[in-house]
């Protein structure tokens, strides 16, 4: 899928959190958003995804304002899972989209054991860990395959080695089924490993917009600079 | 005082009495409350819902209209359904007065406001959330509902076992829509207080216990419903 | 100690009279009872319930003094030592109330029998409210099935198991025949489409007595009041306030006082 | 039908009135029922939270019970509150029976459960996680239940709105244990009854639209305290 | 303070995620707690602060079995925010300790400034982005000076100048108050910046105790080394 943001606006009692003049996400691209804590990130996927309304402005969507919900998901921050058990949350959008016990079954099963929680199929969600949560939150937007992947700091919680899983995933739906994915993530590093592209956003605005190389090597602007310099700073 | 013991034992006989005219009163009751309690929730449990999820202009005078109707007495509105379906009321060609059906009209209205506010409460509170991640999902607007649903049921039975609470207990809008016609519109509550005003108490606190037993049962089985956490 | 006696006093200015719901809804109590306060000094509290109640409430000395219509129970109340004495203090009648259109016909063929009316809403399988909640009227009305030799069963008759004023708005709508007291019948005539259809029979004839509680059921009851309340109602001046009730609005009194 | 149109009329006419004995109806009904939903509150609210945060055994049995209670017939509870206080009763010696006191405690018993039951099951699902921040920033059990409160404020409300609700809407138990005495015991939903069995319809739904427009002020009240979101 | 732990086992339904045989955590340490999703790092320190019971053996602060609630404190992995202002939030361990308001004014300003969200103070805490939520809940259990800080993946959702900032405030007060402080963590880079020691946890045990160099240099089990490998890998 094919995104396109024209001047999107969103304020919260005139406070402007959201100012994006124009933005091109291309079909197929894995773009990362980086910024500091409050610079609108969460924001603006939350209105690409529909989710939120923009106080001004427009998303297109293959060129066009409509789309369908079940082709678009995303993995919140915070993710929430439905009180019930690990199976029931990952099954969940196969049930609703009528599939049939069997393949449902299939499914479920294979996404659990490439990520390594088969043995927690049957625990209910809310007794699970920060990190075995979030593996269960992005086996379920993935097992269906949606056109547009939108993922939040999906693995803040994770271990370094199930990171490396997850990410090997995200990598093959992007090449295998042309998955448009938008990850955001506080980790250069991740952004490194798997991102085409990146947003840079500060205060509201996108300060950059380039590939991987650019942003990071060249930066054109002193916030970005800044910012990236802080991360070589820590790692 | 001797007459809450009394009424233990004469509670006990009544039930293993097996006496026709007994049981059919209790049915009754079960029949009328139970029925206003389930039409109550058929409307009141998605209209909770919607207003805990949805924003609309004077939505704060809708909701605050809810929680005073929920103090509506129910002789009131027992009176107000039966100026309605009487005789000479605009519903008067239905017949209804004095059936078990303008007992069931009369509790569904007292019931509705009090599922429709303990609902939209539980909902206001997480509704939102559960409502994005049916839409991430691609669920549609009734797999979304029923996804509500599913997930505050813990708040859906607190407001039901509230409503039939107050439905299997009322006696002011029972008594004036059915007239507490012997073998016919007799149920536990106006039972309970004719019996009072002829002042057989321990008789009326037999029948006070038995509704409160079955009570006891029918929540345990509301109850069951909610389980699975 | 002071207080015991402030307490004393308080309870020697009030008093709980058990009555039935005519008495209070028909107006009586209320155009009674200021002139009584004034009087004496001593404050009625009023529980209006049926007359079963009533008595069972000195049964149990929840009461001080009762004003009820059911000269047999009453009697057999005393007997039995939960009151002291009973008096008569005035009584109206009983009437039978029914649709205009009176389909059993009673006003044509028993104007004045009220064992004949009976028996025709049975024939005429009429409907019947009754009210059916052992109170003075209900017993009265039992008494009647019973001269008449017909046991009230089936879809034509209704036990509400109501007080009277709700027995006359069932009959209404449900357009039947019950028995009610007539005081209760003129208080509520503006709002109903019955009428009167059999009066005037010995048999309707209704007697309202007032007893005083046994004061020997517990230290609450405040007998001195009692006896002030009955000796006060049965005297001159409340007699002529009763004979007067009513006769503007009704052209004829409500109750006739009858106190010897 | 007519009678409710005029009911309207006779409500606003009985309150430009100005009459004594109306006010002191409505007066006394508020006393009554606000009364009954403090003391209640202060107990339930507590009791509440406490089922909510605290494990122990039997709690199963002892929730069920509460949300049992919520059934309990107004009439049944004011029976046993008259057979307890009246004057052969245990508690007779007070000299409670037919006064304002008896009626608050009638109400009081029946609406404990229902303050307690909605206030139980709003924190039991939140409950748990403040008070484990409340431990963590170091405060004492007073501060954890000041705490809690301040948190499921929105619980709390709903809880004792309905409670509210139940209280000044019901007339069995003031009935009994009050007596209707007037100028003394009468309140709004006794005299609601009165009148209605007197056929009095218009005066009884006119007294029923001023208690409901009460209600609308006092939930008004209420839901400024649950404010502040 | 001074943490000893004796055979401290949880089980859920017979299953154990925690057993812990001994562990000893030195008075103004700071010790990092490693390891996979679910190996029981967040159930140990619930126990140790108290939290939650466990299914045996014991926790001794300094030697005692008992200890004042008001000397430790955990900020979770999900942060819980009261529900008012970012000031109120801040502020209420100052209020139930009863300081004078002034006092409180100062510290929470100061506070708030240093970790850069002084802008947020009148702001609602559930309109805050996931960052800004984790940097009140730090800063709300860094304001009381506790003499034990148990933090649970504290900067999962911080931007990288943050992390820096916040590590040094926890360094600080663990010099100057010998504070001592646990904390879990999925970076093996922030374990390296700011831990004296480290703790490597497997299914619910402690494979690995001791300084920083020992775990991550000369891993003694194998599990470790390949934990630390994967770490490598996606760094
Ligand atoms: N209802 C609201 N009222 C006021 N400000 C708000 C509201 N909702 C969000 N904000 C502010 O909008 C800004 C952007 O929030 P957003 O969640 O998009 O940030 P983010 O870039 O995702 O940050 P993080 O990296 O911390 O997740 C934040 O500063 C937040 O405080
Ligand atoms: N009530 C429960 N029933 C069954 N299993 C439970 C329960 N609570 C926790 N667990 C399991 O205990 C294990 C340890 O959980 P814990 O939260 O301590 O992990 P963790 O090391 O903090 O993981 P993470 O890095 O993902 O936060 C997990 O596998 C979890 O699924
Ligand atoms: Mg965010
Ligand atoms: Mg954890």
């Amino acid at each position: 899928m094919q995104i396109s943001i024209n001047n999107l606006v969103k304020e919260y009692n005139g406070h402007r959190v959201l100012d994006v003049g124009y933005l091109n996400i291309n079909k197929g691209t894995i773009l990362g958003i980086i910024g500091p804590n409050g610079a609108g990130k969460s924001t603006l996927i939350k209105i690409i995804g529909g989710l939120e309304e923009a106080t001004s402005g427009q998303v297109y969507y293959n060129g066009k304002k409509i789309y369908s919900q079940k082709d678009i998901t995303v993995v919140f921050q915070k993710p929430y899972l439905l009180r019930t058990t690990v199976f029931n949350n990952v099954a969940y959008p196969l049930m609703i989209r009528k599939e049939k016990k069997k393949a449902i079954n299939n499914k479920v099963n294979k996404i659990l054991k490439e990520i390594g929680i088969e043995n927690l199929k049957n625990q209910k969600a809310w007794t699970l860990s920060g990190g075995e949560m979030q593996k269960v939150a992005l086996a379920r937007a993935l097992i269906f395959r949606p056109s547009l992947l939108i993922l939040d700091e999906p693995m803040s919680n994770m271990d370094p080695s199930s990171i490396a899983i997850m990410e090997e995933m995200i990598k093959k739906i992007n090449q295998i089924e042309k998955t448009t994915v938008i990850i955001i993530t506080h980790s250069l590093q991740q952004a490194k490993r798997i991102c085409k592209e990146v947003v840079f956003m500060h205060k509201g605005k996108v300060q950059e917009f380039g590939s991987m190389k650019e942003v990071i090597f060249n930066p054109k602007n002193h916030i970005t600079k800044a910012f990236i310099q802080g991360e070589l700073l820590i790692s | 005082m001797g007459e809450i013991w009394e009424g233990f034992k004469d509670a006990y006989n009544l039930l293993i009495s097996f006496d026709e005219e007994v049981y059919k009163i209790i049915l009754l009751s079960l029949y009328v409350s139970l029925t206003a309690t389930f039409v109550s929730s058929f409307f009141s449990v998605p209209a909770g819902i919607f207003l805990g999820i949805v924003d609309f202009k004077f939505k704060k005078v809708v909701v605050r209209g809810i929680y005073t109707l929920m103090s509506m007495p129910p002789v009131i509105a027992g009176l107000v359904v039966f100026l309605l379906i009487s005789r000479k009321g605009p519903f008067g060609f239905l017949g209804l007065s004095f059936t078990p059906a303008a007992m069931i009209i009369a509790q569904t209205c007292l019931v509705i406001p009090i599922i429709t506010g303990i609902v939209y409460n539980g909902t206001k509170q997480k509704g939102q959330r559960i409502k994005m991640v049916a839409k991430t999902l691609g669920a549609d607007k009734f797999q979304t509902l029923s996804l509500l649903l599913k997930e505050l049921r813990v708040n859906v039975f607190t407001g039901i076992v509230t409503g039939y609470g107050r439905a299997i207990s009322e006696v002011g809008a029972v008594m004036i829509v059915g007239g507490n016609i012997k073998g016919y519109t007799r149920v536990m509550t106006t039972s309970i207080a004719m019996l009072q005003s002829m002042g057989d108490y321990s008789m009326a606190i037999a029948i006070g216990i038995v509704l409160i037993m079955i009570s006891f049962v029918i929540n345990g089985i509301l109850y069951n419903f909610q389980q699975g956490e | 100690a002071p207080t015991e006696e402030t307490s004393k006093e308080v309870k020697n200015s009030s008093i709980i009279l058990a009555t039935t719901t005519s008495t209070e809804n028909s107006g009586l109590l209320d155009y009674l009872l200021p002139v009584f306060e004034k009087d004496t000094g001593i404050k009625v509290k009023v529980v209006a319930v049926g007359t079963g109640k009533a008595l069972k409430m000195g049964e149990d000395g929840e009461a001080d003094v009762l004003l009820v219509h059911a000269k047999s129970s009453e009697e057999a109340f005393v007997k039995a030592g939960h009151g002291l004495e009973r008096f008569d203090v005035m009584y109206n009648d009983f009437v039978i109330i029914g649709p205009k259109n009176d389909p059993a016909k009673l006003y044509e063929n028993a104007s004045n029998d009220v064992i004949k009316a009976f028996k025709l809403i049975n024939k005429g399988n009429a409907k019947f409210v009754s009210r059916g909640d052992d109170s003075g009227t209900h017993k009265k009305e039992k008494k009647f099935w019973e001269e008449a030799g017909i046991e009230p069963k089936g879809d034509w008759y209704l036990s509400a198991g109501k007080g009277m004023g709700d027995v006359i708005q069932m009959a209404n709508e449900i357009e039947g025949y019950t028995l009610s007291d007539r005081a209760t019948y003129l208080s509520m005539k503006d709002k109903i489409d019955l009428e009167i259809l059999v009066e005037g029979d010995n048999k309707l004839f209704n007697q309202y007595g007032v007893i005083a509680v046994n004061p020997n059921k517990n230290e609450k009851i405040n007998n001195d009041g009692a006896q002030k309340f009955i000796d006060w109602i049965l005297g001159e001046k409340a007699q002529g306030l009763i004979k007067a009730f009513g006769k503007d609005k009704f052209s004829k009194p409500l109750f006739i006082p009858n106190a010897r």
